[in-house]
């Protein structure tokens, strides 16, 4: 692993699209960043912003939001709620002092794979040029309380509110 | 070349593999050129308008770049009769971008002096030089030249016309020079100095 | 309570091993999730054979285990599998997670030591969210027993027929006014050369005398509502201005009818109908429908001689548009493939030099009830072509056009050689990137092409011209393409060419695979559940897919996947209810404040008001389960069972464990 | 009034001054400013991407990257960022190397990395490159072309022809179709000339070959002036300088070479353009081709002003020898007959 920062994403997915692009991407053999993990939800509307916030504060670097395109939601109209609140949160994450970037929602189908996978991995770029997202972390980026990381090789920047890269 | 082996070529076998020329020719070509790609249905040598004159239809030229075949490829008549007019590009199936292909080849084959006739090399070369002179092209200046060292007993055939393009006010006998011709110098060094190390 | 956790990681032979250390999650699990639970963690080679079932029930029975958190594939595939297991040993089978650590790792991801860090902080993630799991009772419906098929052509027909001779009701939809569908235009089909009527016909006729065929043509299907076993579906049954009941299919109001149209579905443009029309002789079912774009009466207000002439009164100007509700419990999609539509390769001149013809097109005029009655001839309706040039892979294997290959037109080009061959003794020339005859007797056949004497140039063709550059190529086509074989760019001039266009996904395909709830492929067309284990069953339950509009195929291989959904469907009737997810959104009375911000949220209208307790209720019956009020209630008072939000904000934590190594590149 | 940004390319300075002029006169018929980027140099033609990639680009870059400077609105006149290229060559330099630099960033980076030598800077997708007649087309529009028609070329026989660098490769998607694009036939229809269907519209005219290979170049005019003739045109018309050259300068040379005595003169669109707006020949360089337009358009009455002949060609009988068919062995050795 090189000395670059590896930012860790939530991924929320719809069980009727996104989950199965990432499946596809899957049976497909594409390869993408690592970095993001999965939570299957049954539709992007079940998303509750709170979920978005939970993960930052728990440790995410950045929650990516998928689900179906615009008029293909399985659920008929649920993904425009969901649309509405990616919004109105990041006006939140604004007022909160965390760059809205660090949330994104991508429209992928069952059948966009590729999409998912080049999405993801775009993402993950995003996210690493941000740097670390300090909320829930000490100063040294690590997780507060925790004992059990010392052998991370990642470096941290002092302050995530500050934009610069890590080399 | 790689290393021919002793029962290569007393078997006849004329060319070591060199899985790397295509790859190669890929990476000096402008923008992405999808080589790997080729089917080799033929559209290319089907649409070229000059297909006739090249000693290798476009596909054949890439069937050989992956067969390894440098000298041959870099010989080869083919990229030189390449007149750019993009037919084969938006007809292939599998989009690969001839056309820049052939432009690479030409590179290539400049800078290994793998070519039969100077000509086209030659008309390039002194069509370059005139741009980096004059930062503009110089059509007199060009046929003229170009003219006296490959055609140079064409030249009386072609004189009415030339008189025609001079007496009719289309042929400039002077050059025209740009004002920054010492900014485009600079960048143009630079640039060849990129293209040196990369 | 604590629960007993077990957490089992699968090898799937080298797919997940292969990259993730499989063995090393497992131990990691045993040591690192232990606080949360877990008292057993195994890694096996394949989870979901029997043996690797036996253990998990073992586990469960041996140890206590209250939950089961299982690392492999996709839930997708194996969630069931591993329920049902679950279920055997005394367990409730919604207490078992799936972690997908093959296609969200071990498929997408090459680094060893990143993969198996993100595999443990997926099965954290499962195990973490396993814990909030609650027990849930599948809900049982009953299966209504009658079918509905959309698409009249022969897998449709092939669908229809196979679950009426089992004895259930069928509803055969189709959009034109006659079943038959592609096949009915063909003369002849390869490799056998049977003509395409004589095989097709009976079983047309079958399907619209069937007492358990209910045909339903000139009609669509404009909605669908419900779920497996229970479909409540909308057809429009377009007016015919024909009364069904008094008509005998007898013809004479074709035949006074004034207005003659060119014939653009049937005949590919080649020939004529009227405006009152059966689209051919054996059309079932034979009463014809009226054109209402072009009858003159609708046009002008006069004409009626159709009405006039009719022996039974059977015209009826006042016939409108009927919607019939049908309620089915599976559903069959056999909607066929649109012809690409070849003057999008504008080099090969089709629509704008006359005797270019596409394959539609040549079907007609080779089909002896086609509009030149067979003669093989160019479009100026008389002169034989002496030499024809016939083109394969238009608008297929293409990546300006469609990118897949369209599998039927080598053979299809073949047949027009042979056709050709046989009826003008032309020269024909086929022009092939590579001869594709996979399947029983078709390499055969292109062998007799190849003794008839057909020449074949391997090459795309470049262009087709009508530019002569030499007179031998004056008046004619010349079909410019470089043959492969030889090196060298040819021009051979044809009096004819034919373009073996591709097969396209229909242009509603999109809308319609909406309308059935069904998603399509990148090229559009709709897709199976498996690739190659589940082919004609689709994500969404209930309903199938066969034939071309699952991705371009033969008569053959259409028919097999017409009975095959049939055989699907009847297992679904005999078992006589289905087992649904138990995922629904509950309303906690207690906690409502009855602000009504979830009503209008649910396009089911599952939720309603309740105003003598100012409270909202969710009417469990409508809903679907999509959570989206669940995420809106503002005073948190509505749960959704499988994804509450302690499952997965359990999830959450669980994902982003601290004492994971972060994972990247 | 619309502002563009022109990059006019060396040949409408010499061999296609008459392109220019008629274009210059045009432009304000149709209430069109075009303003020339500052110390433009040559784009390269297509000899320059044959001797090496990234000075090439960075030769035509440099183009680009001085057209950014005049982007923004001054003393009142509308900013832009559309460069108008007359010269189909010179188009697809500029747009190839637009799309380029952002397909491969890598090049873009490296092209950049010259350009600083000298002060400059291109970010790729700043600029909308387009050739004159997509601005006539698209924007000005036909139905504005046909109002300002005051003589239409009723009677006269064309047939439009594009050339290929323009409808190809098209990274933009701005043509109807790359094969047959119907756009000069509908504006030279809106002039009320009489549009022949011609197949060989985007054919090539032999490119550079009439300098390096003339045997296949003759081969290639041949084709085109041959079945112009064949379907009765009286005239080419085309949007391209070098296509003008190679047609109309070489096209005696094709005469002899091949032995036949073809005479199709041809003129560019805004030669026609201008025409068909009452202009007068010698504001649109008419008369300076040299397989003269006089008799074609005494035809429909315009008289084209006796300009300076040509000296008289040799006759034939007492000209020099042509060479033999060039073959890639023999190419440099010129013998006489």
């Amino acid at each position: 692993m090189t000395d670059q920062f590896e930012p860790t994403i939530i991924g929320f997915t719809c069980n009727w699209c996104s989950y199965r692009a990432a499946d596809l991407a899957g049976t497909a053999r594409m390869k993408y960043a690592p970095n993001v993990r999965l939570i299957r939800l049954m539709c992007s509307g079940r998303l509750d912003p709170t979920f978005v916030l939970r993960a930052l504060s728990g440790g995410a670097d950045g929650v990516m939001i998928t689900g179906c395109h615009p008029g293909e939601c399985h659920y008929i109209e649920q993904n425009y709620k969901a649309l509405r609140r990616f919004l109105l949160l990041k006006r939140v994450l604004t007022g909160l002092g965390i760059e809205p970037e660090r949330v994104k929602l991508v429209w992928a189908s069952a059948a966009e794979g590729a999409k998912f996978a080049a999405e993801t991995t775009a993402f993950v770029e995003e996210i690493r040029k941000l740097g670390p997202l300090c909320w829930g972390k000490d100063e040294d980026g690590r997780m507060k309380d925790d004992e059990d990381i010392g052998n991370s090789s990642i470096k941290i920047h002092p302050s995530s509110f500050e934009k610069e890269v890590p080399a | 070349m790689p290393h021919m082996t002793d029962e290569r070529v007393r078997a006849g076998l004329t060319h070591e593999e060199d899985l790397s020329l295509l790859h190669e020719v890929s990476m000096k070509t402008a923008g992405v050129s999808r080589l790997e790609m080729c089917i080799q249905c033929g559209t290319c040598g089907g649409s070229c308008p000059a297909a006739k004159d090249m000693d290798h239809t476009p596909r054949m030229l890439f069937a050989m770049l992956r067969a390894g075949m440098r000298e041959e490829v870099l010989r080869s008549n083919t990229q030189w009769i390449c007149v750019s007019c993009y037919h084969c590009v938006v007809r292939c199936p599998q989009e690969v971008h001839i056309a820049d292909v052939m432009y690479t080849l030409k590179g290539m084959a400049i800078k290994e002096k793998l070519y039969e006739d100077s000509t086209a090399p030659d008309f390039s070369q002194t069509f370059v030089d005139m741009v980096e002179t004059y930062g503009r092209s110089f059509e007199m200046g060009l046929a003229s030249r170009h003219y006296l060292r490959h055609f140079p007993l064409r030249l009386p055939g072609m004189m009415p016309m030339g008189l025609g393009m001079i007496t009719k006010g289309r042929m400039a006998l002077m050059p025209k020079k740009i004002k920054q011709m010492d900014q485009l110098k600079k960048i143009l060094d630079h640039a060849k100095q990129l293209e040196m190390t990369s | 309570m604590t629960e007993k956790i077990g957490v089992y990681v699968c090898h799937c032979g080298s797919n997940i091993a292969g990259v993730v250390d499989v063995e090393d999650v497992a131990k990691w699990a045993a040591e690192k999730l232990g606080h949360q639970g877990v008292v057993i963690a195994r890694d096996y080679k394949f989870m979901c054979s029997s043996l690797g079932q036996e253990l998990i029930e073992k586990d469960i029975k041996e140890l206590g285990l209250t939950r089961v958190v299982v690392a492999a594939c996709s839930p997708h595939l194996h969630e069931k599998t591993f329920r049902i297991a679950a279920q055997n040993a005394g367990l409730n089978p919604y207490l078992v997670e799936l972690a997908s650590i093959r296609e969200q790792v071990s498929w997408v991801h090459t680094d060893k030591a990143v993969a198996t860090a993100k595999s443990k902080a997926v099965v954290s993630g499962a195990v973490s969210r396993v814990i909030e799991n609650a027990p849930l009772e599948e809900i049982k419906v009953p299966i209504n027993p009658n079918t509905l098929v959309v698409g009249g052509g022969i897998a449709g027909i092939q669908s229809a027929l196979e679950i009426a001779n089992a004895g259930f009701h069928v509803y055969l939809v189709e959009r034109e006014p006659s079943i038959g569908g592609h096949m009915a235009q063909f003369d002849k089909t390869f490799p056998t050369l049977d003509c395409s009527a004589c095989i097709l016909t009976p079983r047309m006729v079958e399907a619209g005398t069937h007492p358990n065929i209910t045909l339903l043509t000139w009609s669509e299907v404009v909605n669908v509502a419900g779920y497996v076993g229970n479909f409540n579906v909308t057809i429009k049954k377009k007016a015919r201005f024909v009364n069904e009941e008094l008509c005998t299919g007898c013809g004479i109001c074709q035949e006074k009818c004034p207005k003659k149209v060119i014939d653009d579905v049937y005949e590919a443009g080649l020939g004529y109908r009227k405006a009152v029309y059966t689209p051919f002789a054996q059309a079932v079912p034979n009463y014809p429908v009226m054109d209402k774009e072009n009858c003159i009466y609708f046009e002008k207000g006069t004409c009626k001689a159709c009405e006039k002439f009719c022996p039974t009164n059977a015209i009826d100007f006042n016939q409108q548009d009927q919607l019939l509700n049908v309620e089915v419990g599976n559903i069959i999609l056999a909607t066929g493939y649109d012809l690409f539509d070849a003057r999008r390769v504008s080099n090969y001149g089709y629509g704008r030099l006359p005797n270019v013809f596409t394959s539609l097109e040549f079907e007609r005029l080779s089909n002896a009830a086609g509009p030149t009655n067979g003669n093989i001839v160019l479009r100026d309706g008389k002169t034989m072509p002496k030499s024809v040039g016939i083109i394969h892979c238009v608008g297929s294997r293409d990546r300006n056009f469609n990118n897949y290959c369209s599998v039927i037109c080598c053979m299809q080009g073949l047949k027009f050689a042979h056709l050709v061959h046989e009826r003008t003794g032309a020269t024909v020339y086929n022009f092939y990137i590579d001869m594709r005859t996979a399947y029983k007797a078709y390499d055969e056949f292109y062998q007799r092409v190849l003794e008839e004497g057909t020449l074949f140039v391997r090459g795309k063709v470049a262009e087709v011209t009508d530019a002569a550059r030499y007179s031998n190529e004056r008046g004619k086509l010349i079909v410019q393409t470089e043959d492969t074989l030889a090196g060298k760019q040819r021009r051979i001039p044809v009096d004819m060419v034919i373009l073996s266009s591709g097969l396209q996904p229909r242009h509603d395909a999109k809308e319609v695979g909406k309308m059935f709830g069904i998603s399509c492929s990148t090229d559009g067309w709709f897709t199976e559940k498996h690739p190659k284990l589940d082919p004609v069953a689709t994500m969404t339950e209930g309903i199938y897919i066969v034939g071309c509009a699952q991705g371009p195929k033969d008569i053959p291989s259409s028919v097999a996947q017409g009975a095959a959904a049939s055989a699907r469907v009847l297992d679904k009737i005999l078992q006589r209810e289905v087992a649904l997810e138990p995922i629904k959104a509950t309303v906690n009375k207690e906690m409502c404040s009855g602000c009504r911000i979830c009503n209008g949220l649910c396009p089911f209208n599952a939720i309603a008001f309740i105003a003598d307790d100012n409270v909202s209720e969710i009417n469990p019956a409508l809903c679907q389960g999509c959570g989206t009020c669940v995420a809106a209630c503002p005073a948190g008072a509505i749960s959704g069972t499988g994804f509450s939000n302690e499952q997965i904000n359990a999830q959450i934590d669980g994902l982003l464990m601290k004492n994971l190594e972060p994972v990247g590149a | 009034m619309n502002k563009y940004l022109l990059y006019p390319g060396c040949s409408m300075e010499s061999s296609a001054k008459a392109y220019m002029e008629s274009m210059n006169t045009i432009l304000e018929s149709l209430d069109l400013h075009f303003e020339e980027i500052e110390d433009w140099n040559c784009c390269g033609a297509t000899e320059y991407l044959g001797i090496n990639l990234i000075p090439a680009y960075s030769l035509i870059a440099r183009n680009l990257a001085l057209a950014t400077k005049q982007m923004h609105p001054v003393n009142g006149t509308g900013g832009t960022r559309t460069v108008v290229a007359p010269c189909s060559a010179c188009y697809l330099n500029l747009a190839k190397a637009d799309h380029y630099m952002n397909e491969r960033p890598s090049l873009g980076e490296k092209v950049n990395e010259a350009l600083a030598a000298g002060g400059l800077h291109y970010e790729a997708g700043t600029l909308d490159v387009r050739h004159l007649i997509d601005i006539l087309v698209y924007d000005v529009g036909l139905e504005k072309i046909r109002e300002a028609v005051v003589h239409p070329l009723t009677g006269l026989k064309v047939v439009p022809y594009m050339g290929c660098m323009l409808p190809r490769p098209d990274y933009q998607h701005r043509w109807s179709d790359h094969e047959h694009p119907t756009e000069l036939d509908d504006l030279l229809r809106a002039l009320g000339a009489d549009v022949i269907d011609y197949p060989l519209t985007t054919e090539c005219c032999g490119g550079h070959m009439t300098q390096i290979g003339p045997e296949t170049a003759f081969e290639l005019i041949r084709r085109l002036v041959a079945d112009a003739d064949e379907r009765g045109a009286q005239m080419m018309v085309t949007v391209c300088p070098m296509c003008q050259m190679n047609v109309d300068a070489y096209q005696n040379e094709m005469n002899n070479y091949f032995g036949t005595d073809y005479h199709i003169p041809i003129l560019f669109f805004t030669q026609l353009m201008g025409l068909a707006f009452g202009k007068e020949p010698g504001e649109l360089g008419i008369g300076v081709e040299l397989v003269s337009s006089r008799n074609v358009l005494a035809g429909i009455g315009v008289e084209v002003p006796v300009t300076q002949e040509p000296a008289a060609p040799r006759k034939k009988d007492e000209g020099l020898p042509m060479p033999r068919r060039w073959t890639k062995h023999e190419g440099r050795k010129e013998t006489v007959k």
